[in-house]
């Protein structure tokens, strides 16, 4: 039963058969995306919550405006650019009903260009679902391996083969979450105890190695949050009594390179502490260690940020310190040469007067129910603000990376 | 006067009737919450190159805010503002083959022109610059000429619906 | 790998175990719905744009709180109350990533006690999706035949057995759009050219006859409205250029009962018109023919109604006006004896001076991206406001009913 | 003194610090956003019958806001704003097996309670009350105290997160 649709074509044709001789009709097309050439890309993505069923990743262009969305399922967390392969990388969660039936996870490849999905590996439907973004699959340095955290609750990792387009093995890694790349073949996880679980692989992805480190944390008194950053073979993790952590992890080995204070005696007394959720990120050519931070509570560590504090990994001594525009909840930098600083923020859609008359009159929580979200954009060097972004569509997320 | 739902907000604070703007200009600008309540506008910025396509339509105006000429029968998010343009979908969706079409008047030259809104297709709704005009719009059961329609349905992406383009096909003399 | 899970529920025991002796632990318990009896239960659903894979239907109690949720999949408009059964029906759709791949249909009854799914019916593909809510699927008045109207673009029916959990046939309905019950057995749908097309099925669902009017409106000029409400034997529709029509559909025959200006002279000349989307309800015991008006301009047909014009189907006079509170698009009237009126609206969440000076300093564009929704109820018979529901979470809908 | 993100905002119009409330009360009130920004929040309004669960525990504050005692290491939506309560889920969804565990004192009689907050999963996020307090909260590498991870996980219906509860499991005598 084509007629209708015919009967609408043949109006199209009619249409456009009105035209003026000299004019020449439209016609749709599809966009891709242009040579990236070293703009200064990002992402905002992740569960869109209370919409985890309708999780996604936007991409923003230099000026802050959108180029682009992949979906990604549910309560998805993970966006990971291949540049090697000219793919972006997700993980992404179905079922087959929606929020019920059977549940589907698999690894998704999408064009870097035309952002269209071009295939998908289907692993074991365990995947961690979790409030952070970061260190929930870590892709190899060869691009060839993606490495996927789990729980059910038990605690394991699938290793998939992306050439194959096939599960290599699922290793259980009891006691021990998330994980960070040591080099080509190395991976740790982070163990209850303050320990460290290496994982090594072999070039067809098999686990040959699977050893726990001595305890590198205080796993009572001061944990590290899971939010580290890397600088050559260190990774910088900043602990919840507020100090930084460096652990080198190069292959086999894995050693504590140093604590220092994240806050002076001073900044603590005025209340200075670790804000937000992707609270750390590095530039590495500059060695530069950027933390998120605010000026709360005991309990306040998960609260939005007010300020960028940046550290010379060489000397660990603060350069500087980057006022935050808006409420930050995470936060990542450009690894060029004239790095950015993205910020994922609260924004409060009110002038001044406006909100500030909302919060006088109806209380503080009055703003909350108006809350969007969007990002910033600021000089990495200088801290100078650029730009705000796009606003997002309505629905929570808490990540951003740059392309 | 401002609409009765205003009224009845500002009553009581103010408890006095207040004559601001006019109640057609604001609910015009409600409309386009029909198709998304807390939808994000993006700044009101002329887009460079948007009106390449067609060198020989006139334009004024800006493509990504509904009260640009070509969106007179538009319901739904403006492409413009997802990646895409006024005539191009956003990367990674498809164009619907067959949609509504509604004649808009260009300021531009006073003609009239005939539009195709095709939807793009095959990811979820976009969001940006909720837009909703209806003139000539009709019922469902005249579809040819409805905004109310999902028009995905029959593309190669089926019904996802991400964003709706304002494509000109014709011209009437 | 259980011992994590172990090692919990042992944690568990041994915190319950260091209770003072007299402490009873509590333990988590599901809800079942309270017997309705006959309070005022409404829902409201709809598509959730943008957020369109995770539609939803909201029930709310007699005091306007949330009382439950159904998850209706994507693009989800229809939700039908089935007290014989003691279900709930929806009609949804999914795809197999979640805005890709294959998709299915399905009719899912759930248990009006508890809001689980306890049945699906596979049907094709097929449905139309469309911004209007009602009209879209009819269930036969024995709760036995469902039928789903379905749009490829080519428009036909699906007629469900639902005791039978399976698809009886699909008929063409070539020009013929959305579905009003005319008896046991009759339906019809409404016609680009004005005319009706009769449905007949027999107690087995087969479709016996296929039969269309006579012209019943003016299909250029004076379009009816979708949303017809019906009284007796009469379907009520409004009209685009504001007149009542009453149509008469009784088994095998239709007729124009009558048609009635909405609006005075003086009230057109005030740019009194018709609003909202689903903007007509009936009271059938009553005879009250509800209708959602606005004072607009001539294309503003769909946009929000700022006042409920209450008419005597026996006599077509306006018996009353009720002003609305808030911003509203659809409304609902309950069929007891203290009759309900729902209204669906959208809410500003600031208050009087915050509203205006954001209006009057940045536009009023500016308050779009502010706007929320609720419900607003008000007595049906005096249209006294009764209370404001709890705000739903974000993301558009444009459906109310009653339990 | 309002936080960084007001002054900035209010300097543009009025040019002056404004020292109305503490940065510290505004960030916490907007701790809660992390699990959903533009949330609805519902009227403090007490629910009888709230409480009928243990009659041993006194009580008092509003189950259905965040700042009720039990909530002291809460991150979800509150059951209570969802068609459940503080300790029963909403109809049509299970009860999570295992989750995160708190410890929160009760004002009314200043003894501390151990809390499980089970969630309520199988269907999608209910969106009502978002409420964020991380006392006693752990990474996701030490997940029974964290609130980090979704607890829907291994539940009869898998990750469909819906509202979280907070069900006094035991007392710290």
């Amino acid at each position: 039963m084509k007629h209708l649709c015919c009967s609408v074509l043949v109006t199209l044709l009619a249409l456009a058969s009105w035209s003026h001789a000299e004019f020449t009709p439209e016609f749709a097309t599809v966009e891709s995306l242009p040579d990236q050439g070293g703009q200064h890309w990002f992402w905002m993505y992740g569960f869109r919550a209370p919409n985890m069923g309708d999780s996604r990743a936007f991409l923003m262009d230099e000026r802050g405006r959108h180029l682009g969305q992949l979906n990604t399922g549910f309560w998805a967390k993970t966006v990971i650019n291949s540049p090697q392969r000219g793919n972006i990388i997700t993980l992404e969660t179905y079922f087959s009903r929606g929020t019920r039936g059977e549940r589907t996870d698999v690894v998704v490849l999408y064009d870097a260009r035309t952002l269209a999905p071009v295939r998908e590996v289907v692993i074991p439907p365990k995947r961690l679902n979790a409030v952070k973004t970061r260190h929930l699959a870590v892709l190899s340095e060869d691009e060839k391996f993606l490495l996927v955290v789990n729980y059910t609750p038990a605690q394991s990792v699938t290793i998939v083969d992306l050439e194959a387009s096939a599960v290599v093995e699922e290793v259980e890694t009891p006691g021990c979450s998330v994980l960070y790349s040591a080099g080509p073949r190395d991976y740790y996880a982070i163990c209850a105890n303050g320990s460290f679980l290496q994982l090594k692989i072999d070039d067809s992805g098999r686990v040959i190695a699977r050893r726990r480190s001595d305890s590198l944390f205080d796993a009572v008194e001061d944990f590290l949050t899971i939010s580290g950053s890397r600088i050559g073979d260190t990774w910088y993790f900043v602990s919840r009594d507020n100090n930084i952590y460096g652990i080198t992890m190069a292959g086999d080995n894995i050693s504590l390179k140093g604590m220092w204070p994240l806050v002076t005696d001073a900044e603590r007394e005025a209340g200075w502490m670790i804000a937000g959720m992707e609270h750390t990120t590095a530039h590495e050519a500059s060695g530069r260690l950027y933390v998120l931070v605010q000026q709360g509570e005991r309990d306040d560590f998960e609260k939005p940020g007010s300020s960028v504090w940046v550290f010379d990994t060489a000397t660990m001594e603060k350069q500087q310190e980057i006022d935050m525009q808006e409420m930050t909840m995470s936060i990542a930098v450009s690894q060029d040469e004239k790095p950015r600083l993205y910020t994922l923020d609260f924004h409060i859609p009110l002038n001044g007067l406006a909100t500030l008359w909302m919060a006088i009159m109806e209380g503080e929580d009055s703003l909350a129910p108006l809350v969007s979200q969007r990002a910033n954009v600021y000089d990495a060097v200088n801290g100078e603000h650029l730009l705000s972004s796009d606003m997002l569509p309505p629905g929570t997320v808490l990540g951003v990376k740059a392309w | 006067m401002l609409g009765k739902w205003l009224d009845n907000t500002v009553e009581h604070v103010t408890r006095r009737q207040a004559r601001l703007t006019s109640r057609r200009s604001l609910l015009s600008r409600f409309g386009l919450l029909v198709i998304g309540a807390g939808f994000a506008p993006l700044l009101p910025v002329f887009r460079a190159g948007a009106f390449a396509e067609a060198p020989g339509i006139p334009e004024e105006g800006d493509p990504n805010h509904c009260s640009y000429w070509r969106y007179c029968a538009m319901d739904g998010y403006l492409c413009g503002c997802c990646g895409g343009s006024a005539t191009s979908c956003p990367p990674g969706t498809v164009v619907s083959d067959i949609t509504w079409i509604g004649t808009c008047r260009n300021p531009a030259d006073g003609k009239h022109y005939v539009i195709s809104y095709n939807d793009c297709c095959g990811k979820s709704a976009c969001g940006n610059c909720g837009c909703q005009r209806d003139e000539g719009d009709t019922p469902l059961y005249r579809p040819q000429n409805s905004n109310n329609v999902n028009w995905c349905a029959g593309s190669q992406a089926d019904v996802p619906y991400h964003c709706s383009l304002a494509v000109v096909i014709g011209v009437k003399e």
